[in-house]
């Protein structure tokens, strides 16, 4: 089993698509000769050529559009958002479109197109690099939202993603891109959308999280090991539709939760993780339910003091697990 | 003998008719719509009236059994012309089950019908712009040979969509036709407070494309003009841009009353020049159209609308249950 | 004290601000001679002129980022979107520009834009329509976002949102409209915004709500307390950022809280409420915190089947709160 | 004795001095932030270089204590000629407390300052587009004598906000100058694979709007094409869009490396064509400028730079606690 980053993970797999798939074609800016900003299509428009790795005009909402065009015709459009932030001038194709077009059709159409973007912060992004978007997106049935955190992982659900027939937003995290390394088998392997996934096992407390999150967690995790305390850690993997089944389990195997997210605190991902909590297994809980989250300031800022500041690391996550622990 | 104009546009007296046939059903349906909201029996019309001619002339350009379009609300002839039936049109103006646009989801005139290649059809205009260039460029990977057929409001062109949309089929030369029937208001705001060009062709030149303006009550001007835009399309000579200037002969939609802004005079005026009458005056010239036969297409069209409606208003709604079907891919169980 | 509706409470206010101040302007489609589709600057353009009662382009994103750079230049731009639902082109303007411009600036601009669109469901309005949109812009911190529901608050809420010096977005059920009528006071009054409402005192259950979700729960909490239920009935009016302490306060009080809205459930902003309360006040709950919103599709069909389906109303909200207070 | 082109411009020699030196301010700041990058001093830098003469010939021609403008990230030269010092750009560079920018928020070339009626800009491109149209419709409605200037990049004319913003500013004949920096490249996507267009100035006949293609490489030609548009607007004949054929020196940005999507033949012939080369040339030609002169204004514009540098370096960061300011007005306590 090979090792590789994160974002060879995402090259991988849209390579292994490519070639499974002639339906399956990338659009973005800056996708093809370049081979992305981040080089998350490097070598793909050498191998299948500008038609299927097709650089477009500085348009997100031609992007989508077209894209949706492409799906609802029997393509497998994989559009590049060149950073998540600039996922919104596409945002009313996604939401009226995209997610709507099943429904709206009884069924009659659909519009199995995959949008990916890097989102996150820590990588002196300021305001408009760093965003975590998922929230907007996250009330939307008929959207499924990917936010992968490991190369195995990323390369399961980005092709789960891909052969999805409804749309799927797959949000990498760019810090992740070079700094996450991991083991990813060389077969063609998919992993379940919509599945939440244990990542460590413990009794004292869970934590649940996704993206970034889950590594700080992991690692925060094993400094309390040595104090005694044992976390039990949920990727939730998917965070729209959330795996309510999971998440209750998950919930009720500690009593004591706290949930992590990057992006700021009111109307995160979070806040319906705690709700789904507080509705199902309420009497099972030895604790409030914590939140650990980014200030609810409009985004991360560019100055490194103000950065730090903002953007969660092991740090905080090991001192809010501790406290929990604690309580 | 010199040839009349639908013969010089290439096309026979029989097609010519069934063109005619295909607007009088639109409007027929239309009227009856309007009879059944003002009488409380459905919610909501939005019109085709004064548009006819536009929309079939230019679907009757195309080739209906290979090309696919993304109409906007207003486009009851076009859907006509691929191939949904007034049953179809009335089951959804009635909300009901069987309607293939939606099941009764959508209000009328959100169109949608994969079997006929009618992209489904939202609320929010100019949406379906991109999604026809997006088939167009679909059509051009696989090197198929078809053009995709987009209509819209002039007033929907000044959404970002419109502009986003023909520059990508104007860099990557797609084939597709847009084709904007300008009926002069949208809603209550009139064209010179809406767009800011001469003309909405003129903004072609935005996106290197063909563009040209015509007269929308003629459907044989609208015919010859769609019918170059496709064979340019076909020869990889790109997308068009085509403006049909019509006129709105209701108010915007049943929700609106029109008296508010606009003169009563102007309109008048505009229902001289219907095109359903228009029309009908110049196949009478050119003996296309006799009184026998037209009274063979009213009485005809008559029974298919009636026949519609009934249908239709007898008809089951969807169980309320059904809401919650086909959120996403259902699996066969 | 006149008695007005709900739509009449807008175009008061907005008379009378515009009276009041000559920065003030109004821009939108359709909103100068014909009123508005809704009628609701029904006679501003015969009083203010074509100038200040704009009738602008259809273009949505223009509309607020025209209106952006007027309230960056000094006046007071009352937008309209015609309905909710076609905000969504104006996204981009409204989430990167308008709420991060001070903060961007660190202070040296802002954009006092109020942006005012109908919303709501359960008038064969269909799936675009007749959605609530609110959640999507719930988690941008910079934007507050208003959502009245009755005159009394429609007045004064909307007088305060053009009065202030962040961008406001002004959510008006469309259905309360015509259907909701109340007193209305003459006089130039504005209310807090960021300040939940306690629209009725009880101690049995808590149903914490707002837009016409409060109206449904009054008609009900009549009902039950024939029965000796008394329900504590909280109106949010503004649902973002949400008024923690008054949430705190209402939840502590009974013990048993419902949160009710006519957005579908899964992300919607009950969700964040929810957390709220877990988070701060877990240990005074005596049931487990139960939400009652519309089912988790794309939004509500045409057909009068499937809306009433998925519409909230009176009799769904009686139903649980009478099933919480007997928990 | 006939006059030279600056003279026939209206531009006097003195400031047309002026306009050299700021041209080469621009670039000695921007040079010295690659500097400061490659050595690990600052994370990032986005460059005007050899944009230099359409910012500053556009600047010059307009009323700088009056226009308002909202720059886009490549326009340091357009910020420094309304009124931003070196300092506010280095302390920008360094992300530091004092930037006026945004207090080290915002990554380097978000400009804004209220005093000098720079409107603070984002990420997103094009969304100040509207914004100086909104800055117009105010000017406009409050009967005051300015007009608002804005800059984009040509891959930018594509978004969906540039077709919103001018349709807006053509139907309300707004005085809103446009100008296009046409640097022919957007990150890695040529022109051709960009913009629909035969070239971005046709777009104006969308919006019923004066539009001009011109020599970005020439501050002369550009403040002349500038200086009409303004006349224009004051006139109330409406807004204008200007195009300005420059090219991109570097690469995109520091993060960037553009030898995967260009040659470097290519930008070899570009950087014989540098308008700080050539601009010096003629201002040598023409007399006005001799060896002397250069030379003050090098160790000058060399002094500027230095001093902004070390005291950017040496200034405070915000505190982090800071992060939760200004999120709303905040009142004061
Ligand atoms: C994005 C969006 N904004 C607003 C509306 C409301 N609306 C529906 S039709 C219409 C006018 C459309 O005018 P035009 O494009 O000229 O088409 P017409 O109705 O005249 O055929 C408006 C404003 C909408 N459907 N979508
Ligand atoms: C909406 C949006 N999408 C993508 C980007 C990423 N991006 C930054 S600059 C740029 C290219 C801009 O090209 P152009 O408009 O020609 O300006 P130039 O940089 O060449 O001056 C892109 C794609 C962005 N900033 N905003
Ligand atoms: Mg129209
Ligand atoms: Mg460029």
């Amino acid at each position: 089993m090979a090792v590789m980053s994160y974002i060879q993970a995402v090259t991988t797999a849209l390579r292994e698509e490519m070639q499974r798939d002639d339906k399956v074609f990338i659009l973005g800016e800056d996708v093809g000769k370049k081979g992305g900003v981040f080089r998350a299509t490097d070598g793909l428009y050498d191998e299948f050529g500008a038609a299927r790795v097709l650089d477009t005009p500085l348009s997100e909402s031609a992007i989508a559009g077209v894209g949706i065009g492409a799906a609802m015709y029997g393509l497998r459009p994989v559009a590049e958002m060149q950073f998540a932030d600039f996922i919104l001038p596409a945002f009313n194709q996604i939401i009226s479109e995209a997610a709507k077009i099943r429904y709206r059709s009884n069924n009659d159409w659909q519009a199995p197109i995959t949008i990916r973007a890097p989102y996150g912060g820590g990588v002196h992004g300021a305001l408009y690099h760093s965003q975590s978007v998922e929230a907007m997106f996250a009330n939307q049935p008929g959207l499924k939202i990917v936010m992968p955190s490991t190369p195995y992982d990323v390369k399961g659900l980005l092709k789960a993603a891909i052969r999805d027939n409804d749309p799927v937003l797959f949000f990498e995290h760019k810090r992740a891109y070079r700094l996450i390394k991991g083991e990813v088998p060389s077969d063609d392997y998919v992993l379940p959308i919509g599945k939440a996934d244990v990542k460590r096992e413990g009794d004292d407390i869970t934590v649940i999280t996704y993206g970034l999150g889950v590594h700080f967690a992991l690692q925060a995790a094993e400094k309390l090991a040595e104090e005694g305390i044992e976390a039990h850690i949920l990727d939730l993997r998917t965070v729209y539709p959330l795996d309510q089944e999971a998440i209750i389990e998950a919930a009720t195997k500690t009593g004591k939760v706290l949930l992590v997210t990057e992006d700021n605190k009111e109307g995160s991902i979070i806040g319906e993780v705690a709700a789904i909590i507080a509705e199902n297994c309420l009497f099972d809980l030895d604790a409030p339910i914590k939140r650990l989250a980014g200030p609810d300031v409009p985004a991360m800022p560019y100055a490194p003091t103000m950065e730090k500041y903002f953007m969660i690391n092991p740090e905080k996550v090991e001192n809010a697990m501790r406290d929990l622990a604690e309580f | 003998m010199s040839l009349n104009r639908h013969q010089q546009a290439g096309i026979t007296d029989e097609q010519v008719l069934d063109m005619y046939k295909t607007m009088l059903l639109a409007r027929k349906i239309d009227e009856r719509m309007w009879l059944l909201n003002r009488s409380g029996k459905i919610p909501f019309v939005i019109s085709c009236q004064g548009q006819e001619a536009a929309q079939i002339g230019a679907s009757f350009a195309l080739d209906r059994e290979q090309d696919w379009t993304a109409p906007y609300y207003r486009d009851l002839g076009v859907v006509l012309a691929f191939g949904m039936t007034a049953k179809d049109i009335m089951l959804s103006a009635f909300a009901k089950a069987e309607d293939p646009n939606s099941g009764g989801r959508q209000m009328p005139g959100h169109f949608g019908q994969k079997k006929n290649r009618i992209l489904t059809g939202s609320s929010p205009v100019t949406t379906q712009l991109p999604h026809a260039v997006g088939v167009a460029l679909a059509g051009k990977m696989e090197k198929e040979e078809f053009v995709s057929f987009v209509t819209l409001g002039e007033g929907s062109t000044n959404q970002g969509d419109f502009h986003e949309g023909l520059n990508f089929a104007g860099v990557h030369k797609l084939p597709v036709i847009t084709m904007v029937e300008n009926n002069k208001y949208a809603i209550s705001v009139p064209f010179d407070r809406q767009v800011a060009s001469e003309n909405v062709s003129i903004r072609a030149k935005s996106y290197g494309m063909h563009g040209v303006t015509v007269n929308g009550n003629d459907p044989i001007e609208v015919y010859t003009a769609v019918k170059e835009a496709r064979e340019r399309a076909i020869n990889g000579d790109g997308p068009s841009l085509i403006e049909a200037v019509t006129y709105r002969l209701t108010a915007h939609s049943s929700d609106d009353d029109d008296r508010t802004y606009r003169e009563k005079e102007e309109v008048e005026e505009a229902k001289r020049d219907d095109c359903i009458l228009t029309f009908s005056t110049y196949l009478k010239e050119s003996g296309v159209l006799t009184d026998e036969i037209e009274e063979k297409i009213n009485s005809e069209v008559q029974g298919i609308v009636n026949e519609a409606t009934e249908y239709a208003e007898e008809a089951p709604y969807a169980e309320p249950e059904h809401a919650l079907r086909f959120v996403y891919e259902e699996q066969e169980g």
